[in-house]
């Protein structure tokens, strides 16, 4: 039984005047324990949307139109505020927010804030033994842990605050991780130190499933085992990571793989494919494909009948052209 | 080949902020030489004082120690320094005021020079730029920054640059705020100056791919300092300091192990 | 030495700037009514002086001159006199001078109207009954006006909409159109409270618990005129901070994680809280002014009804002291809250340590 | 243009312009509708409200509808008087320390923070008392236009500084601009919707604070106000005699206008601050 599931899921925000954006239109995927999934999207896909839906967080403006979202089997829907942020927040699903540096309460330090998750999730626990506890786990963070645990967010550099929001979220050992682009702000060498520390978690079973949600496709291709490609609030290709990025099918993938530039000898040759326009607004509801506009292979069928997820190459694709 | 001018000239430069035991060397005895024509990156993680350098080609900061000419001599009148050497900066969002029309703050401009063209050729040089970057004049039409995306922002930046036809252009970190897929256009764009109107172009990034496929020299900085100076194959394939060498591999490269898992 | 303890560098830093401060109050009280061509002796003279002997009024003016200070006296004290036996006026520095070195020595000079009453005397006396006065109404209206305010800024929904109005309704009624409304609704339609005065006139002074008990009883109207409105003005204020911090990155994390709601609001109390701060030190003396301007409807024996009776009675003495008395207490209540801020907010601590 | 529609859409605005507005209307239209005549006695002193005169009449026997029509037009003069001062006072200081920066920046700064420091209401009874002879309405509103600045400079120069590093800045300035057009054109525009926000406060503040000062008798000379109005029922002890005309009225009016303007500033925070803040 997948430890983490998504059914057709829908979530609109409803805007002043009674219309919907329809951030999220159908997605569905599901986890096995100890897998790592890749998201990857251009911003203003409905990544964000979608972590918000994952986690039963359904705060107005946003709602859910249709769909399920199950944890272990329990549904995250129509359930209460609070039945969610005591049963399932930060013990079955936890984040790791987008912009994490700045996540910190700036007057209260690491400890004390860490000490407010637990003393919000399990029954009391006198100080010495929390401090002991936080001690052991951020340890393995790759920091000096006690100038960490007793300083202020403002006394930390970006990269220790970066840890520390990891070692926060992942504090109760929940069931899934969800980073929100937990690398974007950092630069390569900092980028690499946080991912090796990730898979250490990951190693020691600190967490043991993960959704992994960037805009940078080669990352994804060391981070998770497969990956679904975002576009306007719908997954357009959904395969293994190998799958999708050596042998992508859809267009817009496909895109996406050949506008990457890295040094590599013949890349001075090999022009990168750019995508002119920009996404779709959602307010409409759009009839054919949603990328039938800016894709470089469009026929005249795409922007009429619905595109449907399909099997191609023993992966997902909603393009029916795809070979 | 007719001997090359030198755009840019630094003898050992050194720029220090705060002082006493608080300061910082942003940039310690750097020296290289840019010569006219050529696409020059600067490559190198946050912190390590690419973006100051860029600040001080621009003439925004003076070196602390160090000589630092442009073109032969020191950056002393700024209007006329900027008459030749023109930014491009790095968040589109914010580099345009929001209380006027796009074609206005790029007809604006032109008060750089000493005598402004005439309107009519203002007109023209500004159209004929943003056909340069692909988008036709009546799209942006009575347009405010606030209604356009961040890739025709983007592309602003660059049409103001292909009207106003600086000797130099300064771009610090041109791609980092955008898309992938728009990334590979601006690059196009750099390519397009440095070919058709012979500009001479620093391009500031942290991402060595980039500056792989669009560079004709490519500088390595490390905490204040250029750890190697080369052709893009060379500091590629061949990198001598062990700085370039992190570099390239800390870089999520498909084909190449990155984490031992 | 004082780089081990950045708070102590910090409030001495903020001391000497209030003792600065301090001074150019004291200044600014000399220069100011001296900007008025009529020397404020001279006024007096001519409204006292009415109807006495010639001599008398010449006495009485040298008196006034040599307590002023206007005049240059030699070395053992006399009146330095001219040639036709005029008193020599001493140049405007040399009595700023000597008004700078009284007021140091906490001398105000001598009131005009109660004549022998020095008028540190009578403003200390005012003070006291200030301090009963002011202190409770800011201190219990800034904490609870936060509490409010930040329950509305978090709740928002009914409470809120309710709320929020009437306490910006409440917080722009002037302090003492409220007293006169206070005064007239629950003084003489319903005749519960006195209206006047600290206390009856047939209790005199003393610390005995029956003259607490009738003092209070007093007190009560003046109190509730001053108290209401700095509620209303305070929780507007932690209301629109307190909105601030809901939207900051660090409250959206904390409601990720879970972490239980009462916790969330002390987060958003606290950070909004030190702002706040920063906030009722800088219209302290706007409100201080407005407060004691309620107690002469009451004619509470404060700061206010002293400063009344002074400008109706041309005190120039009394003015000036009254004037340099509420700079004094505001400077000083600046004074604390800085040391509030610093030895509270991390973020400033953290700064300082920096710096 | 488009903010002006959001605007409208807010009821808290609407509401409150429209409050104001009456408040104006009343003040300025006033005397054409209802007969102003502050000098002439109508009636006995302190004559009841009757079908002839709505209010009755104060002390002096004058009727008290035109005394407050025209109290209510010079507690709005001097209110305007000295916002306008403080505001255009404190926004000059404000843009010129915020974007020049530097010494020129603590400078400004140590001053204002010294006047924020000494009470207003301190220095407005030093220099009324020594002005005996006629303090005019504009004389009040300069004395607390002066004294009320300090809050504004704090305020622009924060948003001022702030706005200093952004990039449209420095391409202003690569474009060629000098510091006043630089100021002109590319500060002042962000900073206008915050600046009308900071007038709207000191309008209120200059109100209240012209009715403080003439509650212990250093208001303008043989002018109306509404400070004056309380003033003179305060004396003649209009309260302890239950003559609520005399006060209550003059109360309701001032509170009306301080009210509104707090509420237009408050509605208008929720449409400007995010986007300035953006």
């Amino acid at each position: 039984m997948p430890i983490f599931e998504v059914k057709d899921l829908r979530l609109h925000y409803l805007l002043r005047y009674g219309d919907k954006v329809h951030a999220v239109d159908g997605v569905s995927f599901s986890i096995e324990q100890g897998e790592v999934l890749g998201i990857a999207g251009e911003s203003g896909c409905g990544k964000s949307t979608l972590v918000n839906g994952c986690m039963g967080l359904f705060i107005p403006p946003l709602c859910p139109t249709s769909g399920d979202v199950l944890v272990e089997g329990e549904s995250l829907m129509n359930r209460t505020p609070k039945d969610i942020r005591e049963n399932v927040l930060a013990r079955k699903v936890s984040i790791i927010p987008q912009g994490a540096f700045n996540s910190l309460n700036p007057t209260r330090k690491i400890k004390n804030f860490a000490a407010d998750l637990i003393n919000s999730h399990e029954k009391g626990g006198d100080k010495k033994a929390i401090y002991k506890r936080l001690h052991d786990r951020f340890e393995l963070l790759g920091m000096e842990t006690d100038r960490v645990l007793n300083s202020y967010p403002i006394q930390l550099t970006a990269g220790e605050r970066q840890r520390s929001v990891i070692g926060i979220s992942t504090l109760l050992n929940p069931k899934l991780v969800i980073a929100d682009e937990p690398t974007s702000a950092l630069d390569v060498t900092t980028q690499k130190a946080v991912i090796k520390m990730i898979f250490d978690l990951l190693e020691r079973k600190i967490f043991s499933t993960m959704i992994f949600i960037t805009h940078e496709l080669p990352l994804l291709r060391h981070v998770a085992n497969r990956i679904g490609v975002m576009y306007a609030g719908q997954i357009v290709e959904m395969g293994t990571a190998e799958q999708i990025v050596f042998d992508p099918r859809h267009p817009y993938t496909k895109a996406l793989m050949s506008s990457m530039l890295s040094a590599e000898p013949d890349q001075k040759q090999r022009k990168p494919v750019t995508i002119d326009g920009a996404p779709p607004n959602l307010v409409k509801t759009i009839a054919g494909c949603r990328f039938a506009d800016r894709c470089k292979e469009t026929r005249e069928e795409c922007k009429i009948c619905k595109q449907e997820i399909r099997i191609v190459g023993e992966r997902l694709v909603r393009c029916q052209y795809a070979a | 080949m007719q001997h090359k001018t030198n755009i840019f000239a630094a003898a050992g430069i050194t720029r220090i902020f705060g002082h006493g035991k608080k300061s910082v060397k942003a940039i310690d005895a750097v020296s290289f030489t840019i010569e006219d024509e050529e696409i020059v990156s600067i490559v190198g993680g946050s912190g390590c004082g690419k973006s100051v350098l860029a600040k001080m080609m621009l003439g925004l900061i003076k070196p602390t120690a160090g000589e630092f000419l442009y073109s032969g001599r020191e950056i002393k009148n700024l209007r006329e320094h900027w008459r030749e050497v023109q930014p491009v900066f790095q968040d589109p969002f914010s580099c345009f005021n929001q209380f006027f029309t796009i074609r206005s703050q790029l007809e604006s401009s032109f008060c750089i020079f000493k005598q402004k063209p005439s309107r009519r050729e203002v007109k023209e040089r500004v159209d004929g730029a943003l056909l340069a970057v692909n988008i036709k004049p009546n799209e942006i039409e009575g347009k405010y920054p606030f209604e356009l995306s961040g890739g025709q922002m983007q592309r602003m930046l660059l049409a103001r640059i292909f009207a106003l036809r600086p000797k130099v252009l300064i771009a610090d970190e041109p791609t980092s705020m955008v898309d992938a897929c728009v990334r590979a256009n601006i690059l196009e764009y750099l390519m397009k100056l440095k070919q058709e109107l012979k500009m001479t172009i620093i391009f500031i990034t942290h991402d060595i791919g980039l500056a792989y496929y669009v560079s004709d020299r490519i500088f390595i900085m490390h905490k204040g300092q250029i750890v190697e100076q080369g052709s893009p194959d060379t500091v590629a394939f061949r990198p001598q300091s062990g700085h370039t060498l992190q570099l390239l591999e800390d870089i999520p490269d498909i084909h190449k192990e990155w984490i031992k898992r | 030495m004082l780089k081990k303890y950045p708070t102590t560098r910090y409030i001495l830093r903020s001391g000497g700037w209030y003792f600065l401060t301090f001074l150019v109050a004291i200044s600014v009280n000399f220069v100011l009514p001296r900007l008025g061509k009529a020397n404020p002796v001279d006024i007096i003279i001519a409204k006292h002086g009415a109807g006495k002997t010639q001599h008398a009024i010449q006495v009485k003016e040298e008196g006034y001159l040599k307590e002023f200070g206007l005049v240059k006296l030699d070395p053992d004290g006399a009146i330095v006199r001219d040639a036709d036996g005029k008193p020599v006026r001493s140049s405007l520095w040399s009595q700023y001078v000597s008004y700078l070195g009284m007021c140091l020595r906490g001398d105000l000079g001598t009131s005009f109207m109660n004549y022998p009453k020095k008028v540190s005397e009578i403003v200390i006396e005012a003070v006291a009954w200030d301090f009963a006065l002011q202190l409770p109404a800011i201190i219990l209206g800034w904490l609870l006006g936060n509490i409010l305010g930040a329950l509305a800024a978090y709740k928002r929904g009914v409470f809120d909409y309710l709320f929020f109005p009437l306490s910006l309704l409440v917080c722009s009624i002037p302090f003492f159109a409220f007293g006169m409304l206070l005064k007239y609704q629950f003084g003489i339609v319903w005749p519960i409270f006195p209206t006047t005065g600290g206390y009856a006139s047939n209790i005199h002074y003393s610390f005995s618990w029956e003259f607490f008990s009738n003092a209070s009883y007093y007190y009560f109207l003046p109190f509730m005129s001053i108290f209401p409105v700095l509620l209303g003005g305070y929780a507007i204020g932690m209301r629109s901070m307190g909105i601030y911090e809901l939207g900051t990155d660090y409250i959206r994390y904390a409601s990720y994680l879970g972490i239980k709601e009462n916790r969330i609001i002390s987060y958003v109390f606290r950070n909004a809280m030190l702002p706040q701060l920063t906030g009722v030190a800088l219209n302290l003396g706007n409100m201080i002014g407005g407060a004691l301007i309620a107690e002469i409807i009451f004619s509470y024996p404060g700061l206010g009804t002293t400063i009344l009776k002074a400008i109706q009675g041309q005190d120039y003495t009394l003015i000036q002291g009254t004037a340099l008395l509420v700079a004094i207490m505001i400077i000083a209540a600046n004074f604390t809250v800085d040391i509030v801020i610093a030895i509270f907010d991390p973020r400033v601590k953290a700064g300082m340590a920096g710096a | 243009m488009k903010l002006l529609v959001n605007l409208l859409k807010l009821p808290t605005f609407v509401f409150s312009v429209g409050l104001l507005l009456l408040t104006i209307f009343l003040a300025l239209l006033g005397p054409f509708f209802y007969p102003i005549d502050v000098i002439s006695k109508v009636g006995p002193p302190y004559m009841a409200p009757n079908a002839e005169h709505l209010l009755g009449t104060d002390n002096l026997g004058v009727d008290m509808v035109s005394l407050l029509i025209a109290g209510l037009r010079s507690s709005l003069y001097v209110g305007l008087f000295a916002g306008i001062i403080a505001t255009a006072v404190g926004t000059f200081l404000g843009v010129y320390a915020g974007f020049k920066g530097g010494w020129i920046d603590d400078l400004i700064n140590m001053v204002t923070n010294l006047f924020l420091v000494i009470p207003t209401f301190v220095v407005l009874i030093l220099i009324s008392a020594s002005l005996t002879e006629g303090r005019s309405l504009e004389l009040i509103g300069i004395i607390i236009g002066c004294t009320t600045w300090t809050w504004t400079t704090r305020s622009v120069r924060a948003q001022a500084s702030s706005l200093k590093a952004r990039d449209h800045i420095a391409l202003a300035r690569v474009n060629g601009a000098g510091t006043l057009k630089l100021a002109m054109l590319h500060i002042l525009p962000y900073l206008l919707s915050y600046v009308f926000m900071v007038f709207i406060i000191q309008v209120a503040t200059g109100v209240a604070m012209e009715a403080t000062i003439s509650m212990i008798g250093l208001g303008p000379f043989d002018t109306v106000s509404l400070g004056i109005i309380l003033e003179s029922a305060m004396n003649n002890d209009a309260l302890n005699d239950g003559i609520w005309w005399a006060f209550i009225p003059a109360t309701v009016l001032l509170t009306v206008i301080v009210f509104s303007l707090y509420t237009l500033n408050t509605s208008m925070e929720t449409v400007f601050n995010p986007r300035l803040r953006k």
